[in-house]
């Protein structure tokens, strides 16, 4: 956009202050009010598939006990470590923004990127360990149990929704990290202005709170009854 | 023709935001919540005109009881008018175009809160209609815009995956836009700018970007599923395989009831505007007016049970969602009845934004009443499905929001433009889009009442008086539609320079910003002191705080 | 019927009452209507701006009273309609319990077969006594239809892989049309036909003259023998398979420790897809999946044979609305 | 946040429970209670959600406009699941024979 300097008498040019907030507190509470607002269409869009998740559980209890027997708890409790400790890392990481030490925050950031990768190599891992099963729904699909076969693949397009729509968004998550270590690393970031590395967490334990939600939901329940 | 056509005088225009920068750069990459509110009005306009030539189609193919186009094509024609209608014309026309163009000179800011995203949401609209008009060209689609399964999962042909695609895109474009007025309205208001000086057109908007944010992302995933299910056939809606179709409904309705108010709050928000500058008098019960904005975008999400009323749904559900339904409604009824009140004692003139106002008042009070048909259950088991829902929601939309779009267009349009539209004109064809609207829906009840169903390409001949009564209204109302467009392309080169103020209407956007406005609005930052609506000059505070 | 009528043929007990709630929504809508359109043209008109530079009107800026009235006031009259309605609905819904004649329309893409329990079979016709209780069983082979006589004021969507009924009393003879109200494909406009209501005389004359191969029930005993189900389920079945003797309507003990209710859906999905629920004390994997090789006709018939069968016990089974498939009205262990 | 930054004992102390958390929902899924157990799982997710929320993402020093905007996310997603379940559970209630 041609740069028309501002009519209107703007304090001395702020780090990253766009023309048309009054000052940088406003353009702050603007953009986290903005990420609040759409974490909370995040949460609408879970909460399509989570209103498909509760019909079916309810309409199948039986075949949805039989088929998260399917569903390897060990690797997905491990998961949920991991994500609570990418979690743990990304608060120190703003955390340390908001002091200003860049060589902390960049340490904390890649640590973050790492504990995703991990995650979404177990993800995989687990994946895989589903497509040698047959239990990829779709033509291909098969199932031990012949007293559950429609239900179970329900069940498990419903897993493959939830839990591929969650490693997608880790995914966008890993690339915004990526964003910001070569931000942090042309130390664009100060203590006055680290609003992408506050939004990025946010939008990161968002991601992390949903995986809490699918841990039990998906792995969990159904185990005994 | 009462105006003459002078050549307009030759002054050297002040910089504003239509002369400040040439060249297509200075259009695709403008940032300035102006120039991409025009951006949208161009491609909503012509995807209004796209969709009102698959009307027009349909209204010809009715003119006989066996249908002239065959039934193969009149299925794809009702599909495409559907979901162009809906998703590209109906939801972003006002808040894109009049909300993007005035919610920041209303509320004393210089621009939207996020200048870039506003651009993205208008390229994510194009995306999302090329890839829908990808879909029409290749074929079209014969589902129906409700995109019911398992017909759509399952037993269709046609390219429901690439117009679940084209409306996914389109989702977020919508998305994007509540986003950015929501946080507009909190955080960039002008000094003075309390939340009961607010302009209700400013209170409309930012209802209804409240359901654009919480009910767009289920349509989202919902269409997600549905591609999934379609290439999967993992049976999550389909009943041979264990799913439940009337999941479905529950999902697809979940956004769709709402989406229906995403559509008729900006035009209240627009009338609210027009009816206090036409009487020059504060709207009567300023707060009940905006409070029962804010009332129907949340009311607006528990009532979508009663288009299942005979789908399957439980009886218990289906009796709570009709008492919810009848709640609904008093907000709206409200409102009417306070714009009514406001002519009270006002000094109404009857310039072309009046008049589609009194259409709306009119229109809308009919769309909305035999709505009520539709909530009480036992009317609902013969009426819906039929042409009497098809009216009443054609009386809601067209009679309703289009008529508050066009007296919108005309109110702001010297805003807009810097000029003036030719008066007469404007009158002339406000009055033709209420008799042809008219003539075109109002048989469409009876029809109804007497059980023509809905989305028929050939009918029993019994019906055919009342249809080619519908079809002759459609080609007046056709009509009604295109002087306008001729008019006003006219009138942004050659009409009147139009002063400042032309109505002297209240607000920041005509009496602080200059006409055409600046890139930023405004020379001096406005400091907000008196109330809304302020006509009378008392300036007596309305506190609904 | 000429074009200018504003109801259509009302012939079934419930279209008066429909057409009398009708009624009352149309003289409020009037009412309201009128009442407004009053207002604003006499507002209008009284106070149009007589000079362009007139002094600005004094501000109201509102009076909470009448905001008050003019909500609750159409409030109480949305509640007659509300509490009106869903009595109807409810009275609609419900099939009386005895003495009903059944009648089976299964909704198969763009036509639809009825059944009568004393084995006729029609496409897109139906003829129906007067006077009588007549319950609808509704099915679809493929997709959403919707059964509506405009008549009778009646619709329901017939979902798929689930039984919809509801019931109605034809008053007056003729010939009425029959929809299809759901859109369900390229010829979802040609999906009509013709219901015929005669009176109880000449319907019976009618059904002696319709050819009919038997009852539905004597069709059901025929494709039980056909099927084979017969040398497992009513010869001794040397412990292999539950005799369906006195089966229907009662509860079912299956292996997984539920107890289901024998209704219609059971049977079905117990002939489709038989290891869904297994009764107590059998093995799974010996009967054969019939999906696929039993239209809905054929089901219906088996159905009403295996009805046939048993006691009638007090079975509130086709009182179930719409169950899902596979969902019954399962008791927790 | 303009505030000042938080201690890293708060966000370790935190990170431990939510790790215990985790730890236990496994541990108590394995034992038999029947229909509690969808329960149990439920009200441990929310716990470990609301720590998330309320600290990590610092809802606790946030404006009351960023608490209202949470509430209301929490309150439309039940808005879905309560109707779209009240119609599912209530489908085998019927009104008997002649209810009036």
């Amino acid at each position: 956009m041609a740069d028309i300097p501002a009519p209107i008498g703007l304090p001395p040019h702020a780090q990253g202050l766009k023309h048309h907030f009054d000052d940088s507190a406003q353009q702050l509470e603007s953009s986290t009010l903005g990420m609040w607002v759409f974490l909370l269409t995040e949460v609408m869009f879970f909460g399509g598939m989570f209103g498909g998740y509760t019909v079916y559980r309810n309409l199948y209890p039986e075949a949805f006990a039989s088929t998260s027997h399917f569903m390897n708890v060990t690797i997905g409790g491990f998961n949920t470590g991991v994500l609570i400790c990418s979690s743990f890392t990304m608060v120190l990481a703003v955390r340390a923004a908001q002091l200003g030490q860049k060589k902390a925050l960049i340490s904390f950031l890649v640590s973050t990127l790492a504990l995703g990768c991990v995650f979404l190599a177990l993800k995989y891992v687990e994946y895989h360990e589903k497509w040698v099963d047959h239990h990829i729904p779709g033509p291909g699909f098969q199932y031990a149990d012949p007293r559950y076969f429609h239900q179970a693949q329900i069940l498990f397009f419903l897993y493959f929704a939830m839990t591929g729509m969650h490693a997608l968004h880790m995914i966008v998550g890993a690339g915004l990290l990526i964003t910001l270590i070569a931000m942090a690393a042309r130390n664009r970031f100060s203590a006055e202005w680290f609003t992408p590395v506050e939004m990025i967490g946010l939008y990161w334990h968002f991601v992390d709170i949903v995986w809490i939600f699918l841990f039990p939901l998906l792995y969990l329940i159904g185990h005994t009854s | 023709m009462s105006t003459t056509l002078s050549p307009p005088p030759r002054i050297e225009p002040r910089p504003n935001y239509l002369n400040v920068d040439y060249g297509w750069r200075s259009w695709l990459f403008t940032t300035d919540h102006k120039r991409i509110a025009l951006l949208y009005l161009f491609s909503i306009t012509a995807f209004f005109f796209v969709g009102g030539i698959f009307a027009v189609m349909m209204r010809i193919n009715l003119l006989q009881p066996e249908g002239v186009f065959g039934h193969d094509t009149y299925n794809k024609l009702f599909t495409m008018h559907g979901i162009i209608m809906v998703f590209f014309f109906l939801v972003p026309s006002i808040p894109a175009t009049l909300g993007n163009f005035l919610i920041p000179p209303m509320i004393g800011a210089r621009d939207l809160a996020f200048p870039r995203i506003n651009l993205l949401s208008w390229y994510i609209y194009i995306v999302g209609g090329v890839v829908a008009l990808t879909a029409v060209v290749r074929g079209g689609v014969d589902t129906g815009w409700t995109f019911y399964a398992p017909f759509s999962t399952t037993y269709s042909n046609t390219h429901v995956l690439l117009a679940a695609i084209g409306i996914f895109v389109a989702g977020f474009s919508s998305i994007l836009t509540g986003l950015n007025f929501i946080v507009t309205v909190h955080k960039m208001r002008a000094p003075g700018m309390t939340w009961s000086r607010l302009p209700l057109f400013v209170w409309g908007h930012y209802a209804t970007s409240l359901i654009q944010v919480l009910g767009t992302p289920v349509i989202a995933i919902t269409l997600v599923l549905l591609g999934l299910e379609r290439i999967l056939h993992a049976g999550i809606f389909d009943p041979n395989d264990g799913g439940d179709p009337v999941l479905f409904q529950h999902l697809f309705w979940f956004y769709s009831h709402p989406a229906v108010y995403i559509m008729i709050l900006p035009g209240m928000a627009v009338m609210s505007e027009i009816v206090a500058c036409f009487s020059r008098k504060a709207i009567f019960g300023y707060g009940f007016v905006a409070f029962s904005s804010v009332a129907i975008a949340v009311l607006g999400f528990l009532v979508w049970g009663h288009h299942l009323f005979v789908a399957g749904q439980s009886m218990y559900a289906s009796m709570v969602f009709s008492f919810l339904s009848f709640v609904v409604a008093v907000p709206s009824a409200i409102k009417v009845f306070n714009w009514t009140a406001t002519m009270y004692k006002g000094s109404v003139s009857f310039e072309t934004p009046m008049l589609y106002a009194f259409g709306f008042i009119g229109l809308f009070t009919i769309g909305g009443l035999t709505g009520l048909f539709l909530a009480t259950m036992a009317i609902d088991v013969h009426v819906t499905d039929t042409y009497f829902v098809i009216a009443h929601f054609h009386y809601v939309m067209v009679g309703g929001m289009v008529m508050a779009y066009m007296g919108g267009l005309h109110f702001w349009f010297p805003k807009i433009t810097g000029r003036l539209y030719p008066e007469n004109w404007g009158r002339l064809a406000a009055m033709i889009v209420f008799v042809g609207f008219n003539l075109t829906f109002f048989p469409q009840f009876i029809l109804g009442y007497q059980g023509m169903p809905r989305r028929y390409a050939s009918y029993p001949p019994e019906f055919q008086t009342l249809h080619v009564m519908s079809t002759a209204g459609a080609s007046v109302l056709a009509v009604g539609y295109i002087i306008p467009l001729i008019y006003m392309t006219w009138a942004w080169k050659y009409g009147p320079i139009s002063p400042q103020n032309p109505w002297n209407a209240k607000g920041l956007e005509w009496e602080k910003s200059p006409t055409p406005p600046p890139t930023f609005n405004f020379d001096t930052q406005p400091i907000v002191t008196e109330p809304a609506y302020n006509y009378s000059g008392t300036g007596e505070e309305v506190e609904i705080g | 019927m000429d074009a200018f009528r504003i109801f259509p043929d009302s012939a079934s007990t419930t279209a008066g009452e429909v057409d009398a709630l009708y009624m009352y929504l149309l003289a409020v809508g009037i009412l309201m209507t009128v009442l407004i359109f009053f207002f604003v043209a006499f507002f209008a008109i009284k106070y149009r701006r007589k000079s362009p530079d007139e002094p600005p009107p004094k501000p109201i800026h509102g009076s909470i009273p009448l905001e008050i009235a003019w909500s609750v006031i159409p409030f109480l009259a949305m509640l007659v309609m509300f509490a009106w309605g869903t009595k109807l609905y409810f009275q609609n819904y419900t099939p009386p319990r005895k003495d009903t004649l059944d009648i089976y329309v299964v909704g198969k893409q763009w036509m639809w077969k009825v059944q009568y329990p004393t084995g006729q079979r029609e496409i897109n016709e139906m003829h129906v006594p007067t006077g009588r209780a007549i319950k609808l069983t509704l099915a679809s082979e493929d997709v959403i239809h919707s059964f509506y006589i405009p008549a009778f004021r009646l619709k329901h969507d017939v979902v798929p892989g689930s039984y919809q009924t509801y019931w109605f009393e034809a008053t007056k003879p003729g010939r009425y049309h029959i929809f299809c109200a759901e859109y369900c494909g390229t010829n979802h406009s040609a999906m009509t036909g013709w219901v015929t209501v005669m009176d109880p005389v000449s319907y019976e004359n009618w059904l002696a003259a319709s050819s009919a191969t038997g009852s539905m029930q004597d069709q059901g005993e025929k494709l039980f023998a056909q099927y084979g189900c017969v040398t497992c389920h009513l010869g001794d079945s040397q412990g292999r398979s539950p005799s369906l003797r006195n089966v229907f309507g009662h509860p079912v003990e299956l292996d997984d420790g539920r107890t289901v209710i024998a209704d219609e859906e059971y049977v079905r999905e117990s002939i489709l897809n038989p290891s869904a629920k297994v009764v107590k004390g059998y093995q799974r994997n010996i009967m054969p999946v019939f999906e696929g090789q039993i239209n809905e006709d054929g089901l219906l018939q088996l159905i009403v044979y295996i009805k046939s069968l048993s006691i009638p016990a007090p079975s509130k089974s086709l009182l179930t609305q719409v169950t899902p498939p596979a969902r019954q009205n399962v008791r927790k262990p | 946040m303009t505030h000042q930054a938080v201690p890293v004992k708060v966000y370790a102390a935190v990170f431990l429970a939510l790790i215990a958390l985790t730890i236990s929902t496994v541990a108590i899924s394995k034992l038999e209670l029947g229909e509690f157990n969808f329960v149990v799982a439920m009200t441990i997710a929310v716990i470990k959600a609301s720590l998330v929320v309320w600290f990590f993402m610092d809802v606790r020093r946030s404006s009351s406009m960023t608490k209202l905007f949470v509430g209301a996310g929490l309150f439309w997603l039940a808005i879905l699941l309560v109707f779209v379940l009240s119609d599912y559970l209530s489908r085998g209630w019927l009104p008997g024979p002649k209810w009036w």
